[in-house]
């Protein structure tokens, strides 16, 4: 991994990791994610303790036990859900759900939608690995339809799913798309996410390489920070649609309604008299 | 011991209104019963819906006292039939007999076979005609007129109840259904039924209520400050209900896309501190299956409240039955243990779900608060419940670490009771993750045996030790008792009813209703019903309930069931039967 | 009544062999499981994985006999390490003794304490000094060859499993793997453990199968046509092994988005006509709660065959535990009648499955099929399973409709058998919506009383009058015996040898391995259990088993359990002293 | 209703209704929609036996038992997961899938998404009334965000799913907006999307006339048939995007891979051959 400088600031990426050795396999992409994730924490001087990092199940979705902040380790496929209720009862918390492309993609894929459509303000990481890492090597959606596995010996047949485009027609405000390979413009764009107010989706190709040895290729193939940002959805379906997979950076930014919660603004009254008129209601 | 079967029974009136699709039923019925509360009594109504949609057949059947009453009536003892259509659909909720008045609008048709067969006193009126008199008027308005003057509840009480539904439709509104009201007062002059004026009203406040409100009301009287839900009859009233005062309450609800996500943002809620539920029926509570166990396992307090329907798969979905117990009971993967409990009426719905919350909170695992489409949906007049005063709540950490408890902040720190201290986020020092697989202490994975099996008793003992007090049953013991009844849930007030009669009939016989049913607290059943014959009444069609009590060794080995499915209530009268059968096969 | 009693035990060899990532133990192992069934042999392998996906430590456990075999070793007589790192993980799955003799590599590590305090014989020999000498050889070819030798395994058969196993990689890479075989061969000229030279080879052709192949061999013989799924541990095995096959045998198989996905194609294949099935886990199954009553209640033929591992929650994926039975049996909402299957062991999972997707068929219900990792992700040589002569299919109407049978066909015909005919998509005049609600013969829905209640009935009954023949349990009778074991599942085996050998010493013990769980033949079984004390032995920590046998009143109110959670099997030495006991106490 | 020429042809609509009353409201526009179903059916004089027509819960998914098909009303939100089965194991029959807004794009959001990558030969009719009708009323994805209801006072405060915008990201082949009160419009694009050859979304403006009355008005709102269908999913996506929901017509259909079985043209043994050959395999 590449040296940074990290600015003269409080908090350090190391300040945010925890005790614990990640499980992965030497050479995994998503130890190059934890970096660059701690970096960008690191970057904005966040509070640990007002960190929620939730995530599903998969090798990804380990994530939350290597920081040290208030983590969750949720069941599959769940996490932007669980990552929903947290953000509307937490206003007050940086909220970041993390998962793998079956995780968020396949199984999760009715949550991301609508996650989406809320445009609530989670910063939402996808570790694309384009297959099902922890279960040992199914197709996942992003997978290639010739990529054959004993579950589909001669490929699935099926188009990719495209994560990025379903994100912008359904909502989302910001999405990106990062290399586990690219500490920098990783650590660029996790940035930008979560300062970024409303639901940001940042899509990592991050190598399995025991599932999927081909993919230490990418090194080659990713062209790094390369997207031109925009905040016309038209011109960023245009972009996404138009690559390859291997283009990295920013590909769309928008001011959009936030959903937020209702009660902060909302509470004139104290808890006890607010009770007192909800029960004068119920009076004959 | 209360001497409950030397009570006089209370006065009582049985009304039900029929009509098809646009008629107004409904309407009246939610007019007569705040009225009738107005005047001082109380009562309770439930509906029946033909399967159409809106602008089909639809009927209410109210049941009013003068002390608080949750039973459905015997049978029906004034009945104005708006029209005929399609009122066979409602045979078996509207049972009519000799003693029965129908009153029917006479202009179309004749009353069908079964009503003349029924033996009931017949009496057609031309509201058509009456109504033609009235402009804007609506023959509904003349149907509460009659049943007002029938039963006699004064014209001021139908004046004020329609002010408060009609009101915000103006004046004009009021004044033309206060003269169709008027017309239908002046029709008919007998009034056989008249009992209400004679009735001793009383001049304290009560309250207008559904079961479904109840728990509404519970739940944030309990706290509550998150929920979130998906649609479903018959629950999704009490989301409906909340969605203002949560939000007066300083709370949120989130509608989700679907139950999976309800219930994970619930535990996500939670996991942020806010007391949190969501509510449900069968098909959304075997989505949520997954996530309970979750919260289970991550011990996350988490209130589900499941509002059960007849079932299996779609069902019956406007009905009630009891038959979801085995799966609030069983249904999660893995050994789970978390907390079943069941209101045992409407009115301590309120009660019942401010303490259910506070369990989950206080024990910090899934609480599922089983009701039912009769329990949720019955809208009923009854004395206001007082706030139940509970200390109840979420054990945290110190919030400010010291050196020994906090370098490594335990999140599932193995204590005495089984409750470890949990922090929220925001507060510093004590980050964790919470974690669905078998963990450590400090919530690390793991995979041991011994890991394992210590974090399994944990679960089960911090449940099994808490001491949960008196509310987990009412008792309604009788001295020198040979035989004890077992119920729950909504069967219990017609239990109640039907034994209260066989005691005063001098059958003594002890009823037991349960409200916590998982963890049982099987040892204090069995010390009560170990030298009885016990008999368990529920409504379903596999003796669930029974099963359960077998399995735990609560009850004696020749205990028996009497167990139909829904989607009926049981009636106090069906119950005398089966009990005498039982008690003498038991003797 | 047979005399398992005086069986002579047969010969039994324990091999394992650990190494941290890379160093290949677990491709020693299935070499040498092929290896020792080429040589005429029996065996099991199961394997352990430290945390980490790939790359991290693991280990293999074989269990060697003359004959079938399907129990763990007690103690590892002979182990293998190819290095030491994070040995500790595995003290629970390879238990070192006195008598056993431990062989590692020595170049690096000394062997951690608790291998030494185990009084086990340490060698330590120079494997990296070895492979060295053979250019691109490994060490853990090297191990293979020492671990042969010790057993007295010919080097023909390490061979041909070779040639097997790596033969695809080309002649060369064969080659230089059998010369670190001969080194390790060559190696050590004691053979301590060379027993299988002693043995008495069969030359039957045998079967190296997984139970999960086996689930999948059995769905196939049975007639599957399709099969959808989602990935889970340890359940992904039987798809996997199924995608070839099943498209041989023309049916075809979908991989789902997620489990609730699964569920409902399997249901819209079977209503289209194709046996079918999916495979899952406590999570999926979970998920698949819903779903399962449809297709209870729309009557449709579907298998679920759920591979248990700890729970609750995420549990412990890669491990084994008994602990879903409660979901299996009591997860759905409603009444909701259908059918719990269990193999008794990795053998008999070809014909229990077999028997499982006929069952659905022949039911038009849900059947559960409940193994777990044990079950499912043991490797064994066993003899080849002959075809079940099974006839049983799915009922449907006369192809060709004639006027008094179809001028109305009725989908759920009240039947006495409760089975209907079955109409398939395609077949003329027999048209009809298959409905998750409530409803009538012919499907329509309906809210009544009656009709749900007969319905209800009718899918009790068909299931009930059914008659399941002997398959529902295996029972091993004693003569004279006043004390019965019950266990089910992969419980089984190790509970079987811990009886025989007490009833060996002389303890008269009955065994009942319940198979059909759901519904249960309780009246067998309490004819069976009336005059005895019974012991019921499982793998969970809340007696999931012994409840249910409990509520059902199968067995007598005195009965106890032995229910020890995950996540190791059970070997039969930790049975013998509980069932002593309990013994005791009964006397 | 419109009176309309059939063409001379065999089977005519009313061979396709069943001896059910729908149980929907007077004037809900599902009525309208099951007519054109049969109408276009009878166009294209499919044999009634080997029609699956599948539903999911909710008003519109009443449908089935309407038709004197096979038919099959599942559970919520599982219709395209049942149909999906269903088609795979029986490509012989003509599959079509049916349900509500809530039914398809709430709870059923993930199976269709994967169902439109999946693009499987199969019709999907969305009976959209922009709410929860069997329910009563509660706010679905695609209410308006100041919709006022029980559930949500003040309305959800959420942008609307985009459905055709979704399902053209999801990969879908045939994209088409039909209204209810249009039975010819709605005939002619129904019966393309049966026969087309691949996933087609029919989504249809439907008026809930009980819970939603002011939908009444959509009557002088749609503009019929007005949509310039094409094949580029460029072209699709601005006019998908540029619609204010009240343009009808084929928006986009293309030629595009579709999932089917496999068993079919593999099969060249026996079943007693291909058994001893998978029995083989396992043998020592
Ligand atoms: C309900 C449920 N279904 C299936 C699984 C099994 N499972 C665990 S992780 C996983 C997929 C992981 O893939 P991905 O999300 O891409 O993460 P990766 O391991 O590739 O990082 C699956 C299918 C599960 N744990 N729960
Ligand atoms: C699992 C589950 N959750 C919730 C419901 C309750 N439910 C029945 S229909 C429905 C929504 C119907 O809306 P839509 O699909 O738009 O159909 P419409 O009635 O508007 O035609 C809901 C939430 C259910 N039956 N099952
Ligand atoms: S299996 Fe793949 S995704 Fe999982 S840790 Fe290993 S390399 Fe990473
Ligand atoms: S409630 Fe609405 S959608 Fe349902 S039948 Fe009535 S009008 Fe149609
Ligand atoms: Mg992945
Ligand atoms: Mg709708």
């Amino acid at each position: 991994m590449s040296v940074e400088k990290i600015p003269v600031k409080k908090a350090r990426p190391n300040d945010y990791t925890s005790e614990h050795h990640p499980v992965w396999c030497p050479g995994c992409g998503h130890f190059f994610i934890l970096r660059a994730l701690t970096k960008a924490l690191a970057w904005l001087n966040l509070d640990k303790e007002n960190i929620g990092l939730v995530s599903g199940i998969g090798c990804s979705s380990r994530l939350p036990a290597y920081l040290d902040v208030y983590g969750f380790h949720g069941v599959h496929g769940r996490a932007l859900a669980l990552a929903s209720g947290l953000k509307l009862a937490r206003p007050d918390l940086t909220v970041i759900a993390a998962g793998g492309d079956g995780d968020g993609y396949s199984i999760g894929g009715n949550h991301f939608i609508h996650a989406c459509r809320r445009n609530m303000d989670i910063t939402y990481i996808v570790m694309d690995n384009e297959v099902y890492g922890m279960t040992k090597g199914q197709p996942s959606p992003t997978s290639d339809p010739d990529w054959h596995s004993k579950l589909a010996p001669k490929g699935t047949g099926l188009a990719r799913f495209n994560p990025m485009g379903i994100a912008l027609a359904s909502g989302a405000s910001f999405i990106a798309r990062g290399f586990s390979g690219d500490p920098n413009g990783l650590t660029k764009i996790l940035t930008e996410a979560i300062e970024h107010k409303g639901f940001s989706l940042v899509e990592i190709k991050s190598p399995c390489v025991t599932f999927r040895p081909e993919q230490k290729d990418w090194h080659h193939a990713m062209r790094l920070m390369n997207v031109t940002l925009t905040a016309n959805p038209m011109e960023a379906a245009q972009a996404i649609y138009g690559s390859d997979g291997f283009d990295t950076g920013i590909f769309f930014q928008a001011d959009m309604p936030v959903y937020e919660a209702e009660a902060a603004n909302e509470k004139p009254h104290s808890d006890s008299a607010s009770m007192e008129s909800i029960e004068k209601a119920l009076l004959v | 011991m209360p001497n409950h079967h030397q009570q006089t029974v209370p006065p009582r009136l049985a009304v039900s209104i029929s009509g098809s699709g646009g008629t107004g039923a409904v309407t009246v019925g939610l007019i007569l019963l705040d009225a009738v509360a107005k005047a001082g009594f109380y009562g309770n109504m439930t509906r029946a819906f033909g399967p159409q949609i809106r602008g089909g057949e639809s009927a209410v059947m109210l049941h009013f006292s003068d002390q608080p009453i949750e039973t459905l009536a015997e049978f029906s003892q004034l009945h104005l039939a708006l029209d005929w259509v399609k009122f066979d659909r409602f045979e078996d909720e509207i049972p009519l007999t000799a003693d029965s008045l129908v009153i029917y609008e006479n202009s179309r048709e004749k009353p069908p076979g079964l009503v003349e067969n029924s033996g009931a006193t017949l009496l057609g009126v031309d509201l058509q005609a009456i109504v033609k008199t009235i402009k804007g008027s609506r023959i509904n308005m003349v149907a509460l007129g009659i049943v007002a003057q029938q039963i006699g509840l004064a014209r001021h009480f139908i004046e004020a109840a329609l002010q408060k539904t009609l009101g915000r439709k103006g004046s004009e509104v009021v004044e033309t259904s206060m003269a169709a009201v008027d017309a239908g007062m002046a029709l008919l002059t007998d009034t056989p039924l008249s009992g209400l004026a004679n009735w001793q009203p009383t001049h304290q406040p009560r309250w207008n209520m559904s079961g479904n409100e109840a728990c509404g009301l519970g739940t944030l009287r309990g706290g509550l400050k998150f929920a979130a839900a998906y649609p479903i009859t018959p629950a999704t009233d009490i989301v409906e209900y909340l969605a203002r005062p949560l939000v007066q309450m300083g709370g949120n609800l989130l509608i989700a896309e679907d139950e999976l996500a309800a219930m994970n943002m619930v535990i996500g809620a939670s996991f942020g501190g806010a007391p949190s539920m969501t509510a449900t029926s069968g098909p959304g509570l075997s989505l949520m299956i997954e996530a309970m166990g979750l919260a289970v396992a991550a011990e996350i307090p988490a209130l589900v409240i499941t509002v059960m329907r007849g079932g299996p798969s779609t069902g019956i979905p406007t009905k009630s039955e009891q038959s979801d117990l085995n799966q609030a009971l069983y249904a999660l993967h893995g050994d789970a243990p978390h907390l079943v409990i069941a209101p045992l009426n409407i009115q301590e719905s309120v009660n019942i779900s401010q303490w259910a919350l506070a369990l989950s909170e206080a024990l910090q695992t899934l609480v599922i608060l089983v009701t039912d489409q009769h329990l949720g949906q019955t809208r009923m007049i009854m004395d206001p419940v007082d706030k139940l005063p509970l200390t109840l709540s979420r054990l945290q950490p110190k919030a400010d670490p010291t050196a020994d408890t906090a370098v490594h902040y335990q999140r599932y720190q193995i204590t005495d009771s089984g409750i470890s201290p949990m922090s929220l986020p925001g507060m510093g020092s004590y980050q964790y993750a919470a974690e669905g697989l078998t963990h450590t202490e400090s919530g690390l994975p793991s995979s041991r045996v011994q890991d394992h099996a210590q974090h399994l008793h944990k679960r089960s003992h911090k449940i099994l030790q808490f001491d949960y007090g008196e509310l987990w049953a009412q008792r309604l013991p009788m001295a020198n008792a040979q035989h004890t009844v077992i119920t729950w849930g909504s069967s219990f007030e017609a239990v109640k009813e039907a034994v209260k009669l066989l005691n005063h009939r001098g059958a003594a016989i002890s009823l037991i209703g349960l409200r916590l049913i998982m963890p049982l607290q099987a040892e204090a059943l069995a010390a009560l019903t170990q030298h009885q014959k016990v008999l368990v009444i529920e409504q379903n069609d596999s003796a669930q309930l029974s099963h359960y009590l077998l399995a735990e060794k609560a009850i004696p080995l020749d205990s028996e069931a009497y167990a139909k499915p829904g989607p009926l209530l049981f009636k106090p009268s069906d119950l005398i039967r089966p009990i005498q059968t039982w008690m003498e096969d038991r003797t």
